[in-house]
């Protein structure tokens, strides 16, 4: 079955299109790694994805309600403590549980510290742990791995592979190894959009004025 | 929504007095105004209706940056665009927990500070009235302009030129109920209007400010 | 020149201010516009691929 | 053809390009004749040689209104049709509205000094016009302030709609605040009696020299915005890896 | 210090009208107080003094969180730190950029103002002098607020609450001094503090600015 | 010739000691690589070096004025263009050129657009950038290659390089792997301080009190 297709898509940041033609389908219980050197287009594309910004062209087929977003930032209260930051997020998500994402992230013994207090490792940790309470099955995620050290990133494989044995799917952009070898890899770099043709719709005011 | 009214009262205590803040703000403006234009009693009290509804405005629009550009810097607004709330909802509940911590004291506090300032006695009514039914179109206004302006870094200033002129007829309508009351006249037009007013604004606004953050969330 | 009499300094007041106003708007219009056109034409200069002359 | 091919920047280069040379001498004769000839009328018997200002005044003052009605028109052509050159029609016209409601407001201050004996009244159509200036304030502000194009083009067509709205509410809630000293509308000196011949006349040049004046400035201004969009479209595009 | 001063200067034009926006929310004020206190010219005339004061404070109040927040936001200010100017000078370039978009423009446009507020014209001098002594001393302040509150993401209230206060004896003299203006009185002793005050604040605060700056980055 | 010394530092973060007894020489041409898992005061040390905030205990020793610092944040202007946040950093430094460095990070193309429209490895190479223009010859670096793609990495390594070979020296913290075999690596993981001894000066009030 099917999570989410993607059929000829087209993004455009700034004005200007960054990739099109991007098609694929991710089923249940597998991952997608998108890669692709900086400036490519892959934040723009899962933000796409994401439903924060609409498709130039092409179409985004997925269930709704079952997306979970994982940006570059982390979206944390510094005033609140670990738990709660989490217990909010689950409350919106319409859940209670918290316990096993803060065991999963090895994230227990910092439960009660303010959020403001974690270091750089620490912080991500949290917001991947984030992702274990949303309950949603396709997870996209925006360079995890930044700032982990090895062991978080071995803590995180295991969460992607419980979350995809469990059914659900995901598709990460990133630039390095993830120890993740069962996971299918995108390149964006041969999908660099070209100028626009005529008669396409302009993604902003740069393309209508080029 | 209602987790996110609660997260955003809880925000606004910890971060140090989120319902004294707005009040101190109020009280620091009723001693200010009156080393600025004198203490002549008969004076404060004609002019008193203006103040005390001049400085609610402002103490709404100082407070206003904490709606939604906190959430836009931290990468939650993304998060929440995504989340299974309407945005309409989010928006609601933030301008909410906004009126619940700056409107809301304002409105229990006010006769006090009418006080200092010499208003008569028989417009404290009149005030608490107007108070309660226009603070709440204030914070929604507010929250509009929250929403055009978040993610541009540039101070409060242009916030507040996006806002103050929104608020216009709510100032006009609540400083006219209150200066009607004053004067021992009857006040039901202006309060009626300005009901008005609010109710529509609390209907409407919410659309357009979530499409507002749509568009800079893009 | 007329006689005003006591409206003098009005008239002349809002005479002054508007052709002042105006003709400093027209100025400005004029100055971007020239400055925006002579940027575009040395854009188009460096850009080989001007699809249409502006 | 409908009017809807203006909208692509290409035609409407070539059709402004086209008509401003036209446009400029015409404009010229109406405003400068229009206000010479006003200049020169005689005094009215009641209000002396004040009338004179009427000739900028009262144009002035309907087109401050009529900008901003056809930005708002421009900005619904946007937010609804998506014509990249009727939002920046709507951002080139903004300025011009705010100076025209300055011209507005000084003129009328300068009025009310010799005939309510202060240079600002807190009459009700004096404020509605502050207002009015304070919401163009506004949204030339939200279009500066915007980085990114498209999102500015869209923000201030939101803008634009909710600041008309309660531009209306203040206009309404100004008369309510206090009784006004300002005469009526129509183009009367006072309610009931027609302004004579002599005056209304050159008004009526007036006014069209001063429509004719914001069409020029607002097809240059808006020719200006697109230039610059290009220029940037360019940059954009050779920058792009 | 130069290059931070035109850097920032350069920062507050890009971000749209820096000189501008602080008089628009100047004109905003004087619009809004009539509207809360009644057209009456005369009562107008005798707040006049007072609001434009005030209004300068809150101007700008409301720009202060662009002296540091945004550089500690985006990691500048801890570069800045490490750079080889003095923080004691990176707070005053500072300050006067704040001053030159905000203080001065305010400065220039004050007369017009007080046309507006019906202020009487003989009180125009000592209204353009007294705010010329005290706006930078009121920048002054506003970055040592800003400074110590660096870093508590909790909207523009803490900020005023602490920086309020310590604008009081700038306002009452600078009031005052209109006030004699417009009453035809001598204003030499007010100024005169007034004067003093700004002069010790420009030679002190930098250094106590400086030192909250450190603290906060520890 | 040693350009950093540090002679038996602690450092400490949220008022309670994070690493202690740390001794290190760095010389002219020579880099330092600071590992260690999330959390153990990587990010501290640095910023104490730095000179933000003063050591618990022990000493650094640098000549004035010859230390630049790269945190994970990059300190850039949004509004203003690439090459006016370098030029403004030049200026700081009292320096005037900026050719070279935006050369160096391959940052030509995109020298006039305004930093805010970069992809995250394109801003970082912005903030790398930087390090060029300070003319300074001690670099520490917060996790320099976050975001970086592949290429990116290889051109900061040229960097580094160039700025050792020029006599220059780095201290680098990182999670991932440099292409820098000739660095020395330094794991903090062994200096984890230990609950305060007695008679030492506490390091705030969570340690006064504690
Ligand atoms: C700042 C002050 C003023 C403003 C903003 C202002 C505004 C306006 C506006 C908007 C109109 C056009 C009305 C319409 O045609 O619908 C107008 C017309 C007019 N105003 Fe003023 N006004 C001001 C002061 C004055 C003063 C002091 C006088 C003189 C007594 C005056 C006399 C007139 C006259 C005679 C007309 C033309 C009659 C008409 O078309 O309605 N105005 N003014
Ligand atoms: N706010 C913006 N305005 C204009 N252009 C932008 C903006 N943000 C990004 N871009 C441009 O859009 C393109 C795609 O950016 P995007 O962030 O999607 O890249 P990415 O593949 O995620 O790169 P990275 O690996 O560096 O994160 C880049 O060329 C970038 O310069
Ligand atoms: N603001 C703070 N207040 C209190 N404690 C803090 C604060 N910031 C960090 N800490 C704590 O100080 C310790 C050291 O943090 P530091 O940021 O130096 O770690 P790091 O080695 O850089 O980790 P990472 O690899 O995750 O970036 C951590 O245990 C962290 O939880
Ligand atoms: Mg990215
Ligand atoms: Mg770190």
């Amino acid at each position: 079955m099917s999570l989410l297709s993607v059929v000829d898509l087209a993004v455009a940041r700034g004005g200007l299109r960054t990739v099109e033609g991007v098609s694929f389908t991710v089923d249940a219980g597998a991952a997608l790694i998108l890669r692709g050197p900086n400036g490519i287009g892959k934040t723009t594309l899962l933000r796409c994805l994401a439903g924060l910004q609409p498709p130039l062209e092409g179409r985004v087929i997925a269930a709704p309600d079952s997306i979970a977003y994982a940006a570059h930032a982390d979206g944390l209260k510094t005033m609140l403590s670990v738990a709660e930051n989490l217990r909010f997020w689950a409350r919106v998500f319409d859940r209670d549980e918290i316990d096993a994402a803060l065991e999963a992230m090895n994230l227990r013994d910092l439960a009660e510290r303010p959020a403001g207090a974690l270091s750089a490792g620490q912080k991500r940790r949290l917001g991947l742990a984030r992702l274990l309470v949303t309950g949603r099955p396709v997870w996209l995620l925006d360079e995890p791995t930044v700032s982990l050290d090895a062991d978080s990133v071995a803590l995180f494989a295991a969460v992607i592979r419980g979350h995809l044995a469990a059914g659900g799917a995901a598709v990460m952009a990133t630039h390095i190894e993830l120890a993740l070898p069962e996971a299918a890899i995108l390149d964006l770099g041969g999908y660099r959009a070209r100028p626009r043709a005529a008669g396409l719709r302009p993604a902003g005011f740069n393309e209508a004025f080029a | 929504m209602t987790a996110l009214l609660l997260r955003d009262l809880r925000l606004a205590i910890r971060a140090g007095g989120g319902f004294g803040l707005g009040l101190a703000f109020f009280l620091i403006l009723c001693t200010l105004v009156p080393f600025g234009v004198g203490s002549d009693g008969d004076i404060l009290g004609r002019i008193a209706p203006g103040i005390l509804w001049v400085g609610a405005l402002l103490a709404c629009l100082l407070s206003l940056d904490r709606i939604f550009a906190l959430d836009h810097e931290d990468g939650s607004l993304d998060l929440l665009a995504t989340a299974p709330i309407p945005l309409e909802g989010a928006v609601a509940a933030k301008a909410g927990a906004h009126w619940l911590t700056t409107g809301l004291p304002l409105v229990v506090a006010a006769p006090l500070f009418g006080l200092l300032l010499h208003l008569p006695l028989q417009a404290v009514p009149n005030l608490l009235i107007s108070l309660l039914i226009g603070t709440p179109a204030l914070s929604m206004l507010g929250a509009f302009g929250a929403a055009i302006t978040v993610g541009l870094r540039r101070g409060g200033l242009l916030l507040s030129l996006l806002v103050l002129p929104l608020y216009v007829p709510t100032l006009i309508f609540g400083a006219e109920a209150v200066r009607r009351g004053a004067a021992g006249m009857d006040a039901t037009t202006p309060l009626i209007f300005q009901a008005a007013i609010s109710l529509s604004t609390l209907a409407l606004i919410p659309f357009a400010a979530a499409a507002a953050l749509r568009i800079n969330l893009r | 020149m007329m006689e005003l009499g006591k409206y003098t300094q009005s008239v002349l007041t809002a005479y002054g201010v508007s052709v002042v106003a105006i003709v400093g708007l027209i100025v400005q219009s004029l100055w971007r516009n020239a400055r925006a056109r002579a940027a575009l034409n040395r854009q188009e200069q460096s850009t080989k691929g001007g699809r249409d002359a502006r | 053809m409908s009017i809807w091919e203006y909208a692509n920047p290409v035609k409407f280069m070539r059709l402004s390009g086209a008509v401003l040379p036209w446009l400029v001498p015409l404009a010229a004769i109406c405003l400068l004749g229009g206000l010479i000839w006003g200049y020169s009328t005689p005094p009215d018997y009641r209000q002396g040689a004040s009338v004179k200002i009427m000739f900028l005044h009262v144009p002035s003052a309907m087109m401050a209104i009529n900008i901003w009605i056809m930005m708002l028109v421009a900005s619904l052509i946007w937010i609804i049709r998506r014509h990249h050159v009727s939002a920046l029609a709507a951002k080139a016209a903004a300025p011009i509205g705010a100076v025209m409601t300055l011209i507005a407001l000084v003129t009328g201050a300068a009025w009310g000094q010799p005939t309510w004996g202060t240079w600002w009244e807190w009459d009700p159509r004096l404020t509605s016009f502050l207002v009015l200036f304070l919401f163009y304030l506004g949204y030339i502000a939200l279009w500066e302030a915007v980085e990114n194009p498209d999102s500015a083009a869209d923000l201030t067509g939101v803008l634009c709609l909710v600041g008309s709205v309660f531009a209306l509410l203040s206009r309404y809630a100004a008369h309510f605040w206090t009784q006004g000293l300002h005469q009526g509308s129509s183009l009367s000196v006072a309610p009931g009696e027609r302004m004579s011949a002599v005056y209304r006349y050159p008004l009526y040049v007036c006014m069209i020299g001063f429509f004719l004046l914001f069409l020029i400035l607002l097809l240059v201004r808006t020719r200006t915005e697109i230039r610059i969009r290009r220029t940037a479209a360019l940059q954009a595009r050779e920058a792009r890896p």
